[in-house]
């Protein structure tokens, strides 16, 4: 077991390695920001003595070093534009991306899981149509569209939530549940699935012959074998959450870090992009490595093991 | 770091359970913009959202009035002793907000450290004609410039005053986190990404401001600023879209402020490379470009017709130069004769520009008998192609330019004098006018040389003047103020009507 | 979700198809040029008139062009752009999937660690910042999708390759002297190509939707040229006063995408019972 | 004397088709009853049926279980659950499949008295010891996987018998365990039924398995009852054909009992090509037109000894 998180830590390393390496050349590719931070009157000679007081005259290979070095002592750098170290920027935006993806993941897992255990225990009902019909919108519907349909109906002509910003609790209620649609499908899928197969097993008939009704079987023994599956792609769903939050935040103005993502690119400001990427593959290897540590806790096989 | 991530949460954890009374009487002034501050050091970052911010908590050397007039401000008066020394007297009475004294000290090293190469200010070409400051009285400094510089007053209306013992003792990392001027106001607190507020400072020496605190709030969606406003969660808003400003005039409850920038509208002709460097197929953009019908039915009137690439709003603009007029027929004409029927015209942009415009125009252009292909770019790649050789630079684009001084010289000798990184046009007799009104301080002499020099432009059309640019915004109809050209926001010349 | 051809998976599929031909025959139904502007009929509501210019059946757009004809043109740009990215990365993917299942040992290795690594950065990350940086335009957009989402297919074809390569006919085939590249394409391909087939159907639908997504940050798909997300993009600033801007092409999107995604599920039940529904 | 369980006329259907059909029996308190046939028979559909606990596609129709001589079938569910686990349990093939890998042993067991595990763990202890576990102390806190294969049956057996029900029905407890466990298994199935008065319906292909244990025994074969009667009594003298060939297949003592019935020419029919007439007929050798046209009710071919066969008395 220890030799296997080694092993997967490893392999994050590299993988981390890999997507700060690709993110800062494809971040390159286009030149600097020099021309954006200059006003518009500068000449040639301005533009030339702005770029090499930042640094950017330096051959790429150089720059790229300089970058490692800095990320090796756990220095992320300083903001062109906002002239502000990158993680004091970053860490003030992350609390606002936090709670919209737990807001997201909380409304996927209280509607998604149980969801899916409705259509599996009442299969071939009314209860199992409708909501199949609910998962497959969740899984199709487009955030920004959702999105601009929710802030229309319940922002504009309902005027129950604010259309759309960081202004009280009532603000997180619409971003969560259209950043939490997908994964809401997801789950209900993949809970469906799993709870099925638990409940053609033996030890689910054994459990109702000992008097349990088919509630206290589906709580007491179902649930937990059926939660392993599903324990993983809510790991992998939180990643994707974060990924989708550069669009839902785009949509809702919601000061995160999927926001400041979508300004620090479009404004070069490289340093910032490339600590989003890597907080944000960081966290994706993270989920990844800590699912299958989820397993040990539910699972008592895998646990004797380690 | 974890003790801040920790301060962070509970931030977000306040403003999610903070409510925003609405009840009056207000002393709280809350300003919806479109961006939060990049940089609260005012010697840093420009934009405007920036600037709105960070100018309410500073004094300024000079500034303008309402009328756009450069009046003082921390000077009192000054006079030029040659034609690159200037002399500035200075008020003695400004304290900044930790209670100690404005020196001339203090104004010599905000122009020092503007102009410094290693401090790397974005603003820095605004300044660098600058050659030294010194203190020179007990309320005296004095600037020299590297050689006769007309518009350095128009430039020195936007240096900010920073007090050097302050900025000396924290760093310029942590005094653009904790900034700290001699203006009206004071920071409070500023939540990155969402909002900067500050306080009012009582005895400040101009006046009581007008409100206790202003609330500058992040809101980058249009629609959610109108909602703001209409909802009363904000009382002034910036950056209101025409289609906006139309349909919010008719509401009683709201107020649609709009004032005629120094931001002029320009199509960029390519004079010097492809089907454009025949002057006769730049006449016929010109006259085939309905300008009429761009500002009645694009802007819904919130636009100014302009005669040459210059506003009203910047010296040297002259109202006798004749614009071409819109004439399809006549441009149809100009291009079959110029053999340009049906050649294809790249209109570079990117997505920073208004693309209905871009499209509007493409279909102008398509009408008279030219085949214009919108090429997309980011704004890297837009600016360093416009910026390029003539052959990189396409045909045409489109810009919104402001020199944010109010003069013919930060705006046609940049974007058409020979060997300036804009200019694909070349004409000599244009430069020489140009450079003469750039080489001497009076202002007589200098209006005779740009009204030639619109005449040269007028003839070669390197470029169109589409409209000057209106700013738009919105606010309670309590709210008392005049926007100005300059797009200054200064909460100062603001108040609840009585 | 039976594996028989019901009534549901017939209107689906009758509903995609009808989606292509919309595509398809865009020129031809399109009851007005989808650039063709007019500055007098800007944001006409759904089912307007006029004498000079005839019927907007949804409505008009910011410069009054007509929606419908710009929706149809959209379906167009979804397509060709799903279609070629889907392609792009079935055909690296896949390639990469045979060599490393094949070889095995250190290519495998190589080939693998890489897929790890791709799969730990959220696919539209990737995208948003590659086309940020580069500069939108087609072409861009559907490299970029592509080479985005390879490595769901090599993982799927590494494993099938696995599997196969283990069956007896294969090494049959090898005592029978073909050379590697022929046991590859003849017979282990046609092998795996049934979850492939489930994998690429799925991606169709995420690509669709990418390309929407991409083109409303507008990083996809360029004005004036017509696409959905930058219909609908340009028809958030307009929420309030025409609906139609976004309601319609959102519309159009998510229909498709559930008919692709029901498809999906239906050839996975088909295809490769042991993943069922998932 | 009431029957501890009686079977009256049972008919089920998985869609139109009949694949458990008038199947009827009753077992005394302390009797072990084996119901024998090849899979597919209806023995195990008959046995969920029984705790009312049939899989949704099979639907009951006809016929009604009584416990003591109380009708199950008037129970409503929240009732019946009453029933199951107290007055009457199951046991499984699989010991391993039919426990919850992620439980405890102990809070399975506890699950039969309705308490948890707190508040039963004497009991539970008493009991794993009764069914015969070592060190039940260690192993009440112990998981599925951690126990072999026939301390599994134990188990299941333990939590199937801790509410003291009237009947145990077993569904083939042997089938998947090692001959020697087997013997064992049986061995305590069988001591139970004495010591608690348990009565016991046995569920199992193997005759060898009903030789053993079984005080009376029930053929079924494609979902009909083909001969029932005194376990001596039939395997003294079969009365039906079918039966006389699972017999004739049996190995004798000395070889391996894990004989399979398939050892039978031909194989059983699915439910959708039953035909018409006697459903054996098929594969036996006594078949003639009689058997084909005309189904042959059970009747007493000697006392206590019933065949549905036409030629029960030309059985050998």
């Amino acid at each position: 077991m220890r030799r296997y998180i080694a092993r997967r830590l490893l392999q994050a390393a590299i993988a981390t390695f890999l997507v700060i390496t690709i993110v800062f050349f494809v971040m390159r590719l286009s030149g600097d920001p020099t021309l954006l931070l200059v006003p518009e009157g500068a000449t040639a000679e301005q533009i030339a003595a702005l770029r090499h007081a930042l640094g950017f005259d330096r051959p790429l290979a150089v720059q790229y070093l300089g970058y490692l070095g800095d990320l090796a002592h756990f220095d992320l750098g300083q903001s062109l534009v906002q002239r502000a170290p990158v993680w004091l920027i970053v860490a003030s935006r992350l609390p606002y991306t936090m709670a919209l993806a737990a807001g997201a993941l909380v409304f996927a897992l209280v509607t998604g899981i149980p969801a899916g255990i409705a259509m599996a225990v009442w299969r071939g009902g009314v209860t199992e149509r409708l909501l199949s019909a609910l998962v497959l919108a969740g899984q199709s519907l487009p955030t920004f569209w959702s999105g601009i349909l929710f802030i229309l109906l319940f922002g504009v002509s309902l005027h129950w939530l604010p259309t759309s910003g960081a202004d009280g609790p009532a603000s997180l209620v619409m971003p969560s549940v259209v950043l939490g649609a997908l994964a809401m499908a997801t789950f209900a899928r993949m809970t469906r699935i799993s709870v099925l197969e638990e409940l053609g097993r033996d030890y689910v008939t054994a459990a109702r012959a000992r008097g349990l009704s088919m509630g206290a079987a589906v709580v007491r023994h179902v649930l937990r074998n059926a939660a392993i599956p599903v324990v993983t792609v809510v790991a992998l769903e939180v990643g994707n959450l974060l990924a989708g939050a550069v669009i839902v935040e785009t949509v809702f103005a919601w000061p995160g870090i999927g926001q400041l993502a979508m300004q620090s690119i479009f404004a070069r400001d490289f340093l910032v992009v490339q600590a989003i990427v890597l907080f944000v593959s960081m966290v994706y290897i993270a989920l990844n490595l800590a699912t299958d540590l989820a397993y040990s806790a539910i699972d008592p096989r895998i646990r004797g093991m380690a | 770091m974890r003790g801040s991530r920790v301060l962070a949460i509970a931030a977000v954890a306040a403003c999610l359970s903070a409510h925003h009374a609405a009840a009056q009487p207000k002393t709280e002034l809350t300003v919806d913009l479109a961006a939060d501050a990049a940089t609260l050091d005012p010697q840093l970052q420009w934009d405007t959202d920036s600037y709105s911010i960070y100018r309410n908590m500073f004094d300024n050397l000079l500034t303008r009035d309402v009328a756009g007039k450069i009046v003082p401000q921390v000077a009192t008066a000054w006079h030029y002793t040659n034609d690159t020394t200037l002399v500035f007297d200075l008020r003695t009475d400004i304290k900044f907000h930790d209670g100690t004294k404005l020196t001339p000290e203090d104004v010599a090293f905000s122009v020092k450290r503007i102009v410094d190469p290693a401090f790397k200010s974005p603003q820095l070409s605004q300044f660098d004609q600058i050659a030294g400051a010194e203190v020179t009285g007990p309320a005296q400094v004095t600037l020299r410039t590297k050689s006769p510089y007309p518009a350095l007053l128009a430039q020195l209306v936007k240096l900010s005053i920073v007090p050097k013992a302050y900025v000396e003792k924290l760093g310029d990392v942590r005094f653009n986190q904790e900034p700290m001027g001699s203006g009206p106001y004071k920071l409070r607190a500023w939540q990155r990404g969402v909002q900067v507020t500050l306080d009012a400072m009582p005895d400040y020496w101009r006046g009581k401001p007008p409100f206790a605190s202003v609330v500058f709030r992040a809101v980058p969606d249009g629609p959610t600023r109108i909602a703001d406003l209409r909802a009363g969660r904000a009382d002034l808003i910036r950056g209101l879209s025409p289609d906006d400003a139309e349909a919010l005039k008719s509401e009683r409850q709201v107020r649609v402020l709009s004032v005629p920038t120094e931001r002029v509208a320009y199509m960029f002709v390519n004079a010097l490379a492809g089907p454009t460097a025949d002057v006769r197929v730049r006449r016929a953009i010109a006259m085939a470009v309905d300008r009429e019908s761009l500002i009645t039915a694009l802007q819904q009137g919130f636009a100014k017709p302009v005669n040459e690439v210059l506003t009203p709003a910047n010296f040297g603009y002259d109202a006798d130069v004749k614009p071409w007029p819109f004439d399809p027929v006549q441009a149809r004409a100009l291009i079959k004769a110029a053999g340009a029927e049906g050649a294809k015209i790249s209109f570079l942009t990117s997505p920073v520009y208004d693309r209905r415009l871009n499209e509007a125009i493409q279909q102008m252009l398509a009408d008279v008998g030219l085949q214009v292909e919108i090429q997309m770019m980011d704004q890297p790649t837009y600016l360093r192609r416009r910026q390029g050789t003539p052959v990189e630079a396409g045909a045409l684009s489109q810009g919104r330019w402001s020199c944010a001084c109010q003069d013919a010289d930060g705006v046609i000798f940049p974007l058409f004098r020979s060997g300036s990184i804009w200019s694909k046009y070349s004409n000599p007799a244009f430069d020489t006018e140009v450079d003469a009104a750039r080489a001497t301080l009076d202002e007589a002499v200098r209006k005779t040389h740009y009204r030639r020099a619109l005449d040269i432009l007028r003839e070669d059309v390197p470029g169109v003047g589409l409209f000057q640019d209106v700013a738009i915004y919105g606010a309670k109809p309590q709210l008392k103020w005049t926007p100005t050209a300059n797009e200054a926001f200064f909460v100062m010349d603001m108040a609840w009507q009585p | 979700m039976r594996p028989r051809v019901s009534f549901g998976i017939r209107v689906i599929v009758l509903l995609i198809v009808l989606f292509a031909a919309a595509a398809l025959l865009a020129p031809w139904i399109s009851p007005h040029d989808p650039l063709r502007q007019s500055l007098l009929l800007r944001l006409k509501p759904p089912g307007s008139a006029t004498a000079s210019a005839g019927l907007f059946p949804l409505g008009t757009d910011d410069l009054g062009r007509d929606l419908l004809s710009r929706i149809l043109y959209g379906a167009r740009a979804s397509f060709i752009v799903a279609i070629l990215s889907v392609s792009v990365s079935l055909v690296v993917g896949t390639l990469l999937g045979l060599a490393a299942g094949w070889f095995r040992g250190w290519t495998a290795t190589l080939i693998m660690r890489f897929v790890d690594a791709m799969l730990s950065v959220p696919a539209i990350l990737l995208a948003v910042l590659t086309v940020a940086v580069i500069g939108p335009s087609f072409v861009t957009l559907v490299l970029v999708l592509g080479l985005t989402r390879w490595p769901r297919y090599t993982r799927v074809a590494y494993a099938a390759t696995l599997q196969v390569a283990g069956l007896p006919f294969i090494a049959a085939a090898e005592m029978a002297g073909a050379d590697s590249a022929r046991i590859l394409l003849r017979h282990i391909l046609p092998n795996i190509a049934g979850p492939l087939l489930v994998v690429a159907t799925s991606e169709f639908g995420l690509m669709i939707l990418f390309e929407a997504g991409l083109s409303f940050l507008g990083l996809g798909i360029q004005p004036p040229a017509p696409s959905w997300g930058s219909i609908m993009s340009a028809g958030r600033q307009y929420v309030e006063r025409a609906w139609w801007l976004t309601v319609f092409p959102g519309l159009g999107l998510f229909t498709l995408v559930v008919c692709v995604n029901v498809m999906g599920d239906w050839l996975r039940d088909r295809l490769d019972p042991r993943s069922a529904g998932r | 004397m009431t029957p501890a369980l009686a079977v009256h006329d049972l008919r089920l259907l998985i869609g139109g088709a009949a694949v458990v059909d008038g199947v009827g029996f009753a077992v005394a308190p302390g009797e072990v009853m084996a119901l024998v046939g090849e899979s597919g028979c209806g023995k195990s559909l008959t046995a969920h049926a029984i705790m009312r606990l049939l899989p949704d596609a099979v639907r009951q129709d006809r016929g009604y279980v009584a416990l003591d001589g109380d009708n199950l079938s008037v129970l409503s569910e929240r009732q019946m659950r009453l029933v199951r686990g107290r007055r009457m349990s199951m046991i499984f093939q699989e010991p391993q499949a039919a426990l919850d890998p992620l439980s405890t042993v102990g809070a399975q067991v506890a699950e039969g008295t309705g308490s948890p595990l707190r508040q039963a763990r004497a009991a539970v202890l008493a009991m794993l010891d009764e069914v015969g576990i070592a060190d039940p102390a260690r192993r009440i806190d112990q998981y599925p996987f951690e126990l072999s294969g026939g301390m599994c049956q134990r188990v299941m057996i333990a939590s199937a018998l801790i509410a003291r029900p009237a009947v145990l029905i077993a569904d083939e407890p042997t089938t998947a365990l090692d001959v020697t466990i087997q013997a064992q298994i049986l061995d305590l199935l069988r001591r139970l039924a004495i010591e608690r008065g348990t009565a016991i319906v046995l569920i199992t292909h193997d005759m060898g398995v009903v030789a053993d244990i079984a005080d009376r025994v029930a053929v079924m074969y494609a979902g009909r009852i083909a001969e029932t009667g005194d376990t001596a009594a039939i395997f003294a003298r079969p009365r039906h054909p079918y039966t006389a060939l699972l017999l004739a297949a049996l190995p004798r003592r000395t070889d391996v009992p894990r004989s399979r019935l398939a050892v039978i020419e031909g194989r059983v029919p699915a439910p959708s090509e039953f035909p018409t007439g006697c459903r054996f007929a098929g594969r036996c050798p006594l078949a003639d037109a009689r058997c084909r046209a005309e189904t042959p009710l059970l009747r007493e071919v000697a006392r206590g000894h019933l065949s549905a066969c036409w030629h029960a008395e030309a059985v050998r």
